[in-house]
């Protein structure tokens, strides 16, 4: 199995956001110890040094007034880039981004296009506390007026943010806590996304196609690689699950025929559930066999001892592949 | 009209501003009642009636002048129809048939927000950004007594004091949130609350609009000057129910409606303007035809 | 087609919450204007004159506080049954429902069990002006900790409620504003549910099923009532859509090996998708063709003169069935 | 050690009482310094420090007397202790092995709330909970300077002010919130918000547990005579890093840490203690071991 070795996710961020700070002055940074500190994952380290305290602010202690006050900025014609401290602090924050950022430019009838990128640290893995290992991206992607990105590369990051800040709509970016600092990864394909916005085929196969997103493509990867040559699977990397370019993954399960949908968020509603339901819908017919999804029960994610029987491992994904193409 | 900035009147309106202030009274009033005839016969859906707030809302939004951005909650009509919102842009949303009828840009006068308290952090966010590019930062922010409660609002107050943003809170307490009494939903008064957040405040009573546009003209000196934010709260009266979807008489005693009424503003203001000769009937026929043409329009666009 | 008269579901839930009241002390009722005027929609008039103003709590305008205080209520030993005043203005409330009240019972491991009630009117086609026409059912849904009720008729909810507030973990219940006064309704097979958790079919048909619930489960019958007997449709009533009773659907499949999942909420992530990638896994076999959802598109609830287009009606779902038997 | 509720003792601690503090607080530090140990060596996750608000805690808890349930943020480990909660029960959770591993019903000390201030609201919702049901409702919460400015806190004050809940608020305000210092959180203090609200409240130094003792003392006099809010600010010393995944000297100047490192309130009312002939060295030793005793049984269940 290859690995290559790849800058990590939190320094690719913080040269992405330094790049943009450099070259749009609307744009700003704001949330809860990033500038001092850096953050707690030191995502921003250094930006306020560079950029100073008021394009780089230290936002009070209150998530809802990250992203209300972000609205007013963004009214005002700025382009905030809002930072949550950890997907489980996320909820204060939900009247205002799906209340007020994502119909802000409807209620305008289109007067104001505000451009407001929250980024969010997600996903386990690290032994967190209670409320510091949630998978949240299926809450936002529910509403229209919000996009919802998940990449799973430095690279893709870079392309997400650089298109998210001129969108004219909010987009909320998950970034997999545990990639923050991880400086291996599986081996890609190196084909293009066909637009910032599209999915990334990142593996070609015949066998299978899984549909992926986040941290966990690292595992879907390695298994793929793992299995080949006895499986050919192919791997897609949603990049977005709102709106999911389902385009992709429909003409993936056209060549495949098997779609296995893998993702670390509980299964319930989770972006499986969308992505599974829209193939039985509008790819049946190119169906060899059920529609699968691989993702962590209906359950609260547990103290730490107990996470790996939570979580969704290489071999539970090599597994089931092997069910359903036997 | 031409609004002046509150500069030109920092103390006691003259008379070409008391004037205005009965006149933009009496239109709000006029098309307030245009809007309960409409919605009665079913032309529109429904209607928050602003009856009772006049003055406070005349008071306030003439007093701060045409500068400021206006965040307002979903009452402040007659705040609308000064800041050139016409009446017919007014009414559209409430006849279902936008989420906001008018070019908010142009008016400085933003969306009516439902979600309650939530326009309060957008209002601050606003200020902020407005100063970081170095342009207008003075905003105003309208609330019921009702929303406060909500926790956005003391966010955005303490938003507002660390931030030393040059917002106006107007805090108009009407009494009741619906049917909840203002005395039950607060300990003190929004006033000493923004104190206790660090924010300097008065509190008055809106029967008067003179005695409102004062403080504000004072309210709004102080934001100027310190480039600090300011509450005040007005106390009002809710002579219609919350909205034309409410029957009040379920929960509030006929005495407190009577009372409510009786002390209406606009009636209270106009005698008061004749009796010192400020105005005559030639000028009340004057904005009665004013009001008169505004309702046929109404009636022409919505029944 | 036959139409009978029925309660309206307001008086329904009245009388139910009435009857809890009284036979139960540890039961309060707390929401906005619920006690003096009776709630906006007078589902709980007359209730603070009967049973007092410290039983039925006209509560402070702040949805947070109504959950937050609910769950201190709850632990100590009481069962608050709270109301929001409108699905629209829940979302000041996500933080305290769904990192507290879902979890409070497993942080104590056990040790309390608070059952918790929030009723919620939902749903739009009443003209509603901007934020009262939502339909909100996926949002808890999706969390584990949080049971979701959507009944359409007042004998479920009756069922329901007296069901939840034994429960010892909060529930959810949405209950459509637009059947609250409304007092006819498609006639519906008498069977039984299995129990009161369990989804109900309420037709029982050959050809096709349609998994749904809440108001448009009238519009569904009536569209089933209207094709027979050309179609004979099977209607299944949802009841609860967290968690989903997934074997009466599945069962139903397998007898008329057609899907149809038909809500009001908009498609996307809705809990049309959670059924129709369940049974693309688990009933695969059984499909005779695509599963299908019919549910608006990912786009904001419009101002009123527009939601008839955006609402699902009985010519729709009568079209697409008949796509779907054709 | 028998917890006297505060009626036995309103104003000023006995002599008993003093070793009483003074004996918690070096317990706990040993606790802690334990943790610290265990936390670098891998034994456990995650430790969110309590030293230099031991005087804070232990004060406070102690004038309260046992009788009250408390809500606690997360870094109340002096609190937990003199409930009775077992020094590896408190561990278990940041050892990743539950989220709370002790039994709250018989400690009346509530599981750690992780998610900030919203624990404000549990609080006040079961005071009335327990008045409703004609028990005991006093209740203390503790919240820190940071999170105070959530909306829920707001929300707590303001629903506690107006159902005169019997809850004492306890704000411990260690001037930091993880790099955000208390200055820039706020404009004034929590002592002048709370009384915005309409709930009384005192101000105070965090280093003298007696100091603290009296007020939390006549904050519970307070609030058992008038059925009515307290909120109690005390400023205490952050002497370790928010938790021990903070470096904290990337955003403190060293003279501050070494200033707050002088200050620290155990070793100085250790030294008072024996200054003025509380203690002696025996005292002392007994205190020693069993700390050693409790450092001991940590290793044997965590390292
Ligand atoms: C977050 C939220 N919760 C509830 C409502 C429903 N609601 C609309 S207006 C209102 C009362 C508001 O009272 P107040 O703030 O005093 O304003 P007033 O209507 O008296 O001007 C309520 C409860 C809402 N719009 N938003
Ligand atoms: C709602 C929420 N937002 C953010 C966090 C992350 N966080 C944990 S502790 C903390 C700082 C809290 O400061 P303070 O309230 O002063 O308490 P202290 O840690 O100083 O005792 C932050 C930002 C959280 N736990 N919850
Ligand atoms: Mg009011
Ligand atoms: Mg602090």
């Amino acid at each position: 199995m290859s690995t290559v070795r790849s800058t990590g996710l939190a320094e690719s961020i913080n040269a992405t956001l330094a790049d943009l700070l450099d070259s749009d002055p609307r744009l700003l940074l704001l949330g809860e110890d990033i500038g001092r500190l850096g953050g707690v994952f030191r995502v921003t380290r250094d930006l306020q040094r560079r950029f100073g305290a008021d394009r780089v602010r230290d936002s009070l202690l209150a998530e809802s007034t990250i992203i209300g006050q972000a609205v007013g900025m963004a009214i005002s014609g700025l382009v905030p880039v809002c930072e949550i401290q950890f997907d489980g602090f996320s909820y204060p924050a939900v009247n205002q981004l799906v209340t007020q950022a994502a119909r802000i430019g409807g209620r305008w009838n289109g007067r104001v296009s505000p451009s407001l990128v929250v980024r969010i640290p997600t996903g386990g893995g690290f032994r967190g506390v209670e409320h510091h290992n949630e998978s949240n991206e299926a809450l936002f992607a529910r509403y229209p007026g919000i996009s919802v990105a998940c990449p799973s590369t430095g690279e893709d990051a870079d392309q997400i943010l650089r298109h998210a800040v001129t969108l004219g709509s909010p987009v909320v970016m998950y970034e997999p806590i545990r990639l923050y600092w991880r400086r291996s990864a599986p081996a890609r394909d190196p084909e293009p996304a066909r637009s910032p916005s599209a999915a990334r085929i990142v593996r070609r196969g015949t066998d299978l196609t899984v549909a992926t997103f986040g941290a966990i493509t690292h595992e879907v990867l390695e298994a793929a690689h793992a299995l080949a040559p006895d499986v050919d699977v192919e791997v897609v990397d949603l990049r977005w699950v709102a709106p999911i370019d389902m385009n992709t993954v429909l003409e993936s399960v056209a060549r495949t025929g098997r779609l296995l949908v893998v993702h670390e968020a509980s299964k319930d509603l989770g972006i499986g559930a969308e992505i599974a339901a829209s193939v039985a819908e509008h790819g049946f017919d190119a169906l060899r066999g059920p529609v699968r999804r691989l993702a962590p029960d209906r359950r609260t994610y547990p103290p730490a001892n107990f996470e790996k029987d939570y979580l969704i491992g290489v071999q539970e994904i090599k597994d089931e592949v092997l069910v359903m193409t036997k | 009209m031409v609004l002046k900035s509150e500069s030109a009147h920092a103390t006691d309106p003259d008379d070409d501003t008391r004037r205005s202030l009965l006149r933009h009274m009496l239109v709000v009033r006029g098309l307030d009642e245009e809007a309960h005839r409409l919605q009665k016969q079913g032309s529109i859906d429904l209607w928050a009636s602003c009856q009772g707030q006049e003055a406070a809302q005349v008071g306030s939004a003439l007093a701060v002048g045409p500068d400021p951005a206006v965040f307002p909650s979903y009452r402040e009509h007659a705040v609308a129809l000064l800041r050139g919102v016409a009446p017919d842009e007014l009414m559209a949303q409430w006849a279902g048939r936008t989420f906001c009828g008018w070019d908010p840009h142009r008016v400085r006068f933003f969306p009516y927000t439902l979600v309650l308290a939530a326009q309060t952090l957008h209002a601050v966010g606003y200020s902020i950004g407005q100063r970081l590019q170095g342009r207008e930062d003075f905003v105003v922010v309208y609330i019921g007594d009702g929303a406060t409660s909500e926790g956005d609002m003391s966010e955005a107050m303490n938003l507002a004091a660390v931030e030393s943003a040059s917002v106006l809170f107007v805090c108009q307490n009407n009494g009741w949130a619906i049917s909840k009494p203002a005395e039950e939903q607060m300990r003190t008064s929004l006033a000493e609350r923004a104190r206790g957040f660090g924010i300097a405040s008065a509190r008055l009573p809106g029967d008067d609009p003179e005695a409102v546009f004062s403080a504000c003209a004072r309210a709004a000196a102080h934001i100027r000057g310190e480039r600090a934010p300011y509450l005040v709260e007005i106390q009002v009266g809710r002579i219609q129910g919350h909205t034309t979807s409410d029957a009040q008489e379920a929960y509030r005693t006929p005495d407190d409606l009577a009372r409510t009424r009786a002390a209406d503003p606009v009636t209270a203001y106009a005698a008061r303007l004749s009796d010192r000769g400020l105005v005559d009937s030639a000028w009340l026929d004057g904005v009665d035809a004013e009001v008169r043409e505004m309702r046929e329009l109404l009636v022409k666009e919505y029944a």
